[in-house]
């Protein structure tokens, strides 16, 4: 019988950044795992649903997706709302389920059904403060979304920030469809002492605040979050003006430049030719992060069977899978598995990514 | 003192004084007309006393009670309703429930009771429903009673007005031509129909053009040009008066003459 | 004969909800009938503000928002039993409807619907942007409902997904029942009245601006319930329960059934909740028929799904 | 100070934005009472089209009138083949239509453009314009003329042509609009070319500053909507003064109250004039005797 | 001129038009009267195209009108002043008379509305005021100009006289009389029965949906049965 995997994603809304290229991803990896003759010798039957970022819906699909599809496994929850959402119902049916979204709260605790692959917000704050830091920098200026992902970043850098001796002296925000911020520009350059500003969010608020800086003439570092980290985004904001953003991302970003040494240069470059061949558009880090859950569920398989448990338990067992997001080790202490080091601090030159570590 | 009684009211639009300085009173069972050239500010007359609009000057009393600035609601639930010339029907509804509207204040209890259908509720509903077919036979549309009123031809809706404004039990009636679009024999049953209210006690203020019947049913009479009174009396001394027949009646009434040979 | 006419729907919607179960071959089929229901709630509410009373309102999915708040927030800080929390709940929502209501009722037609709106988005903004009380747009969990462990402790084991629809059915019917009530009052009646015509209305005694205000705290009331079921059968709520689209829809659900019969309310809930579901079929094509069926809808049953066919049928009986 | 003419810079820009999408509502509204939800699809679609054929080679101007009349066509297809079916239905019926088809166009864009953001550049290039210490792009100039030019032409049309009065005409009374000789089917349907064409060329001339998606219709419909109100419904005066005022607003909020509550803030000062004008800024209350 | 043969109409399944015939020649002033409810404002609005025909045929002119869209018949020169009145209340007084010359745009447009003017002097006063605000007789008179604005060859009208003061009233069948001198074909319906039938040299009665009775108007007058039932004398 064919493997029943299932998947709820935001393929459209508000979150169709994220859901769109996961979608994408998950499909066209299921094809090419069920072309290669499957998993062990049974076909991958993708059962996927669009949530359109509605944790109602989401959780609707997931029930549909345990009670009526009868899935051994889910990957989805593209934001951190619907995966809330899908989690407990994964719990309650006891399916192991791999959410693509970034909020600690979803492993932290650790819930015996549920993993993740991209690193937490949390993570991408310390790996931009540590960056300032050895910059030398201590006063900074934010500026963030008021979606999902600006405002968890925003709550998970400000909760960290002391932590890198980082004071926060202006914290602005801005809405998801906005279309100037200068106004909040201007009062983070009239702020004494601000050495540097940091962006929190994705979609086009970034691109705009990042013209918007370049419009103003403010001459301070810039960093943007890993919800920008894609070619677009350079593209949106035009090169001029994203001269010098710097940003966590993953090795997906610069697969070009990686040194051959880089283990993940061969997964990296795989992924990153196969997606923008299939799809004619760049791949993303979000993409990366479906990536990585759809190999890491199917390895379970590969060793666990496609029993539910069985796959749960060789999920928590995996250990150094190397993803396009970083190399992941779970244990029943750790649904996440990874560590910072899976971050690359980049910087944007002459209209491409550059590696500074 | 009088039931109703109206001194020095007066509003303007823009630059327009619409109706100056009008008074007059009514008794119950009186039927007082106003009669008057278009424009010359009866509707807004009736505007202002059954408050919808909130006259500039001058007072309305009811009852020696000064009700000038009261909502229509409240002088509505003291016994003052009105009919509109721009009809006012709700024609979403049945031609029943258009008249079972009007026992609003006899019907409505406490919200709770109609939320739950308490059988308080019920009953005064039911007994609403009985009255207003009643009704309904009074002015000739109860075989209409099931059908939507905006179904109604125009004549059919002036009566259906009548019918809601009664439904209320009022003491002061103002009907703004309520003869509109009805022919000489309508206009006759309306005719009748307005001389019983007067005679059950009701004081009636009556708006129409069709002098045959203003000068027939008539206790007085209020003529207005350009928002004043020009003149008032009994029907034969206005039907004489030169500044009414110059502003308002023509010189000879000849339908009524060729009518009566 | 109009009595009967109303426990004849009760009935039959009762029947229907009873028996459909016969029917589901999964726990799924629970849980979507529980969110058509949930739905029904909601919108029927609605259609005491739009369809009897004739006022707009874009903002409804505020009160849900309230309620499903309530259910998290009691909970967790005042140590507020669930089910007290809906009835705070609501209680809030009527205060608040009775607050607001007094002066945006006043307005008319889209003036009204941007003042509706602007109140909901002003609840949800609050709810987004309150983050430490509230999770900010991730959202915060939320305490399941007692009841089902207290049925299990009599002997009657229920899945979620069932308990979820048996609760939320009795919540619909007694919902549809009071609304049905209202229908043939002499308050609904004065609500219709006034849908007509003002002045008229004024004239017979009514008065409007209260009667309006009536009907603006009943239809909140049921939001905020609905709200509450929503997040309690969630255990998980997010700021999108609040949001304009969420308000969007609750009034096209109104308006695609028949904005003017309850049961109408209830035929749309049911379609626009089972659409997406249906329409999953059609993958990336979803949105695409969905605005399609909904215009189609509208053009040949005008007046609604409900009131339309309902009309039809009878132009041919006669 | 210079940082309060920034903040009105700011204002002035998005609230043109939000002007160039209420003026849009204008006509449709105008002419049938209906508030034309799907209006931010057609900014959307000015937007995406001219994204798309200007990626395929086409010279910008060429690609943005192209896009302009594509959206007209659009716009008259959606009152052909979905608004006149349903002549004669509830008005808010009709309003479910628009937001039918504002669904149906965003789906259909996603199919034939993608889910992605774009832009193109900017019209007269990104160096910024200094005006005492706050800065301009040129682009925000190319928006505020629009929504000046858009104003003016619509006040025209409005005002001193008898086409124009005879859109007001069909939405007062469709009936005695007949009885005169309106054609009202073709005023409906230039009044959907037009508010598509309206609603297009503000896509063209606001994508390289707010960036175009298959679904920024929605929130641009939604404050433009706001604005409108705010200016009062079916008045070009009221659509301009409105976009721009809401914009100010929320400029000057974000610079100097909390840029988290500034759609908050707005939308409690549209509460406050609407309670005491009822009809927004230059809304004609509509006189119904009785 | 216009011609009805075996006209039916209904709203929804609800048939108040039971097949009328009906001839209006040219230069003439023929009135149809009937209790309320008859059908007879459905049957004008059958004429100019606003409610729809199930069954029969209109001719006007020598061409048949039956399903040519309401816009386009008073290009063929049949004006209505609709029941109700109809005016446009939120355009001015004057936007109302020049919408009613809708068609045309010659020198001729602000000559009608002088004369207009002329006949309802009051309209001349109000111009520049929303047609919302006048009184009842005044958007009465505003529907009747309006109607002539269109320069009609033939002119429906439906209750002018309705809320109009006796003055303006005796006025109104005037100026009915003027439009024949002018070669305008009048069709009247009116509940003030004797006025009309006055100046009218036909008449027809209606009783629901049908028309039972027709004649020259004197002889209408004369008709007892009439007298009691319309006349009320
Ligand atoms: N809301 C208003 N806005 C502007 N003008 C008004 C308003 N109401 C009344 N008027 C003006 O006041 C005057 C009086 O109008 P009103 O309707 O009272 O006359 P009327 O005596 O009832 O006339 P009719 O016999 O024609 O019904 C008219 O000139 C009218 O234009
Ligand atoms: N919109 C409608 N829907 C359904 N029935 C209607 C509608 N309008 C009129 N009717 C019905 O059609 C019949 C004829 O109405 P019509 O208005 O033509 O009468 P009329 O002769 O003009 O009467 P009146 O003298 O009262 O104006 C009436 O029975 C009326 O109830
Ligand atoms: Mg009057
Ligand atoms: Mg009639």
């Amino acid at each position: 019988a064919d493997i029943k995997l299932g998947a709820s994603l935001s393929a459209s809304g508000p979150a169709a950044f994220l859901g769109d290229p996961e979608a994408k991803t998950i499909e066209m990896m299921v094809d090419q795992i069920n072309e290669a003759g499957g998993i062990n010798g049974e076909k991958i039957d993708l059962v996927l649903y669009d949530d359109g970022g509605d944790p109602n819906k989401a959780r609707t699909f997931a029930t549909r997706l345990v009670e009526d599809d009868e899935v051994v496994a889910i990957i989805g929850g593209s934001t951190t709302g619907t995966t809330m959402s899908i989690l407990s119902v994964a719990e309650d049916a006891e399916v192991p389920f791999i959410s693509l979204a970034g909020a600690i709260q979803i492993i932290d605790p650790v819930r015996r059904w549920v993993f993740k692959t991209p690193h937490t917000d949390r993570m991408a704050c310390e790996k931009i403060f540590s960056d300032m830091q050895q910059k030398g920098i201590t006063k900074i200026g934010m500026i963030s979304g008021t979606d999902g992902f600006g405002a968890s970043m925003q709550a998970q850098c400000k909760d960290v920030a002391p932590k890198y001796a980082i004071e926060i002296l202006a914290d602005e925000t801005y809405g998801p469809q906005d279309a100037d911020m200068t106004p909040q520009l201007t009062k983070i350059r009239n702020t004494d002492g601000v050495q540097a500003i940091l962006n929190p969010g994705f979609g086009q608020g970034p691109a705009i605040v990042t013209r918007n800086k370049a419009q103003l003439g403010i001459d301070l570092p810039l960093y943007e979050s890993h919800g920008v980290a894609s070619d677009g985004f350079i593209k949106l904001a035009g090169a001029a003006a994203a001269e010098g953003v710097r940003l966590p991302g993953t090795a997906l970003l610069v697969a070009a430049i990686l040194p051959d040494s880089d283990p993940q240069k061969p997964v990296v470059t795989a992924y990153k030719a196969a997606y923008e061949a299939k799809y004619g558009e760049t791949v993303s880090t979000f993409g990366g992060y479906a990536h990585d859950a759809v190999d890491l569920m199917t390895n379970a398989m590969k060793t666990g069977g496609s029993d539910p448990a069985a796959i749960r338990d060789a999920l928590e067992a995996t250990q150094g899978y190397v993803g396009t997001t970083g190399i992941y080790s779970f244990s029943p202490e750790d649904h996440l598995g990874l560590d910072l080091s899976a971050f690359k601090m980049l910087e944007i030159r002459d209209g491409g990514w550059t590696l500074i570590d | 003192m009088s039931l109703l009684e109206v001194s020095g009211l007066g509003i303007g639009f823009g630059g327009l004084r619409a109706v100056d300085n009008v008074g007059f009173s009514a008794q119950p069972g009186e039927i007082v007309s106003i009669i008057g050239p278009n424009g010359a500010g009866k509707t807004t007359l009736f505007n202002m006393i059954s408050g919808v609009y909130l006259p500039d000057s001058g007072h309305v009393r009811l009852d020696g009670k000064d009700v000038t600035a009261a909502e229509p609601h409240r002088l509505a639930r003291m016994g003052l309703t009105r009919t509109f010339q721009n009809l006012q029907i709700f024609q979403e509804m049945t031609v029943l429930e258009n008249v079972i509207v009007g026992f609003h204040q006899s019907e409505s209890g406490s919200l709770i009771a109609d939320l739950l259908a308490l059988p308080a509720a019920r009953r005064r509903a039911q007994a609403a429903r009985a009255q207003a077919q009643e009704l309904l036979k009074r002015v000739r549309l109860d075989k209409a009673a099931e059908e939507l009123a905006g179904n109604l031809s125009y004549g059919a809706l002036k009566r259906l007005e009548i019918a809601r404004a009664l439904a209320m039990q009022p003491r002061v009636l103002l009907l703004d031509e309520p003869a509109a679009g009805c022919n000489a024999v309508e206009t006759e049953e309306i005719d009748h129909l307005i001389a019983e209210l007067a005679k059950s006690g009701i004081a009636i203020l009556l708006v129409e053009h069709d002098m045959k019947m203003v000068m027939r049913i008539s206790n007085h009479i209020v003529v207005l040009d350009h928002g004043e009174k020009i003149a008032e009396g009994s029907p034969e001394s206005v039907s004489k008066n030169p500044a009414v027949i110059a502003a308002y009646l023509g010189a000879g009434d000849e339908e009524s003459v060729d009518a009566d040979s | 004969m109009k009595l009967s006419s109303k426990w004849m729907q009760l009935a039959a919607l009762a029947v229907l909800v009873a028996v459909l179960p016969l029917f589901f071959p999964s726990g799924y089929y629970y849980r979507v009938g529980a969110l058509i229901f949930v739905n029904g709630l909601a919108v029927t509410g609605l259609v005491i503000l739009i369809g009897y009373a004739g006022q707009i309102s874009l903002g409804h999915a505020g009160f849900a928002g309230i309620g499903g708040y309530a259910c998290a927030l009691a909970p967790a800080h005042l140590g507020l039993p669930p089910s007290l929390s809906i009835l705070l709940g609501a209680v809030i929502s009527a205060l608040l409807a009775m607050l607001i209501g007094k002066p945006i009722l006043r307005l008319r037609g889209y003036y009204l619907a941007v003042a509706t709106l602007g109140f909901g988005i002003l609840v949800s903004m609050v709810l987004t942007n309150e983050r430490a009380l509230t999770g900010g747009p991730d959202g915060m969990a939320v305490q399941g409902l007692a009841l089902r462990k207290i049925l299990r402790g009599w002997g009657w084991k229920l899945t979620s997904g069932e308990f979820w629809y048996i609760l939320s059915a009795l919540a619909m019917l007694v919902g549809v029942w009071i609304a049905l009530n209202l229908f043939q009052s002499a308050t609904g009646r004065a609500m219709r009245a006034l849908h007509g015509s003002e002045v008229a209305a004024r004239t017979v005694g009514i008065d409007v601006a209260r009667l309006k205000l009536q009907a603006f705290v009943i239809s909140a009331v049921y939001a905020s319930v609905a709200g509450s079921l929503l997040a309690l059968q969630n255990q998980f709520v997010t700021p999108d329960i609040a949001g304009f689209m969420h308000s969007i829809e609750m009034v096209t659900m109104a308006v695609l059934g028949g904005v003017g019969s309850v049961l109408g309310a209830v035929t749309g809930s049911a379609i626009l909740t089972l659409l997406p579901q249906v329409l999953t079929v059609f993958a990336e094509y979803e949105q695409l028929v969905l605005g399609l069926v909904m215009i189609l809808v509208m053009i040949f049953l005008p007046r609604g799904l409900l009131p339309s066919i309902a009309a039809k049928l009878k132009g041919r009986g006669e | 100070m210079d940082a309060l003419l920034q903040f009105m810079l700011s204002g002035v820009t998005v609230g043109a934005v939000y002007a160039l999408v209420a003026l849009g509502f204008t006509i449709i509204y105008n002419a049938s009472d209906v508030v034309n939800f799907a209006q931010g699809e057609f900014v959307m679609l000015g937007g995406m089209i001219t994204v798309f054929t200007y990626q395929a080679g086409l010279p910008l101007p060429l690609a943005a009138v192209l896009a302009i009349a594509i959206t007209s066509l659009v716009g008259v297809a959606l009152n052909k083949l979905a608004l006149e079916p349903a002549r004669g239905a509830p008005v808010v019926s009709l309003i479910i239509i628009t937001i039918g088809a504002s669904i149906f166009i965003r789906g259909a864009a996603q199919l034939i453009f993608d889910k992605q953001l774009h832009r193109f550049p900017s019209f007269s290039g990104d160096a910024p314009i200094h005006i005492f210490g706050a800065t301009l792009v040129p682009q925000s100039l190319w928006v505020i003329g629009g929504a000046v030019l858009v104003f003016i032409a619509l006040w025209l049309f409005f005002t001193k042509t008898l086409t124009g009065k005879a859109v007001l005409a069909t939405a007062n009374n469709r009936l005695a609009a007949q009885l005169v000789g309106i054609n009202t089917g073709w005023v409906m349907t230039l009044s959907f070319a037009l508010s598509a064409a309206i609603g297009a060329l503000a896509g063209v001339l606001v994508t390289p500053i707010t960036l175009v998606g298959y679904d920024v219709g929605v929130g641009l419909a939604l404050k433009g909507f706001a604005a409108a109100m705010l200016g009062g419904m079916g008045n070009p005066k009221g659509a301009l003064v409105g976009g721009i005022s809401l914009g100010l607003l929320e400029a000057l909020t974000a610079g100097y109250l909390s840029s988290q509550y500034k759609d908050a803030v707005a939308f409690i000062v549209i509460l406050a004039v609407l309670f005491v004008m009822p009809q927004g800024l230059f809304g004609k209350s509509t006189t119904e005797r009785v | 001129m216009l011609t009805v043969e075996g006209l039916r109409s209904a709203y929804g399944r609800i048939e108040v038009l039971h097949g009328v015939d009906l001839e209006v020649r040219s230069g003439e002033i023929v009135t149809v009267v009937g209790a309320n409810g008859a059908g007879k404002t459905t049957l004008l609005h059958c004429l100019s195209g606003t409610q729809p025909v199930s069954a029969g045929r209109i001719h006007f002119r020598g061409d048949e009108l039956t399903t040519v869209p309401a816009y386009r018949r008073l290009r063929r020169g049949l004006a209505q002043s609709p029941e109700g009145r109809q005016i446009f209340t939120n355009l001015s007084v004057e936007e109302n008379l020049r919408l009613g010359a809708f068609l045309f745009t010659d020198e001729r447009v602000e000559r009608d509305m002088q004369d207009a003017f002329a006949m309802f002097p009051i309209l001349r006063e109000k111009r520049n005021l929303v047609a919302g605000g006048l009184s009842g007789g005044q958007q009465q008179m505003l529907a009747i100009a309006r109607a002539l604005m269109g320069r009609p060859h033939c002119l429906l009208l439906d209750e002018p006289s309705m809320g109009l003061a006796p003055l303006i009233v005796a006025q109104i069948f005037e100026v009915v009389e003027s439009l024949r001198a002018r070669d305008v074909t009048i069709l009247l319906v009116e509940q003030n029965a004797y006025g009309a039938l006055k100046i009218a040299d036909r008449g027809y009665v209606m009783e629901t949906g049908q028309i039972t009775m027709t004649g020259p108007a004197a002889e209408l007058i004369a008709d007892p049965r009439i007298r009691e039932a319309y006349l009320g004398i």
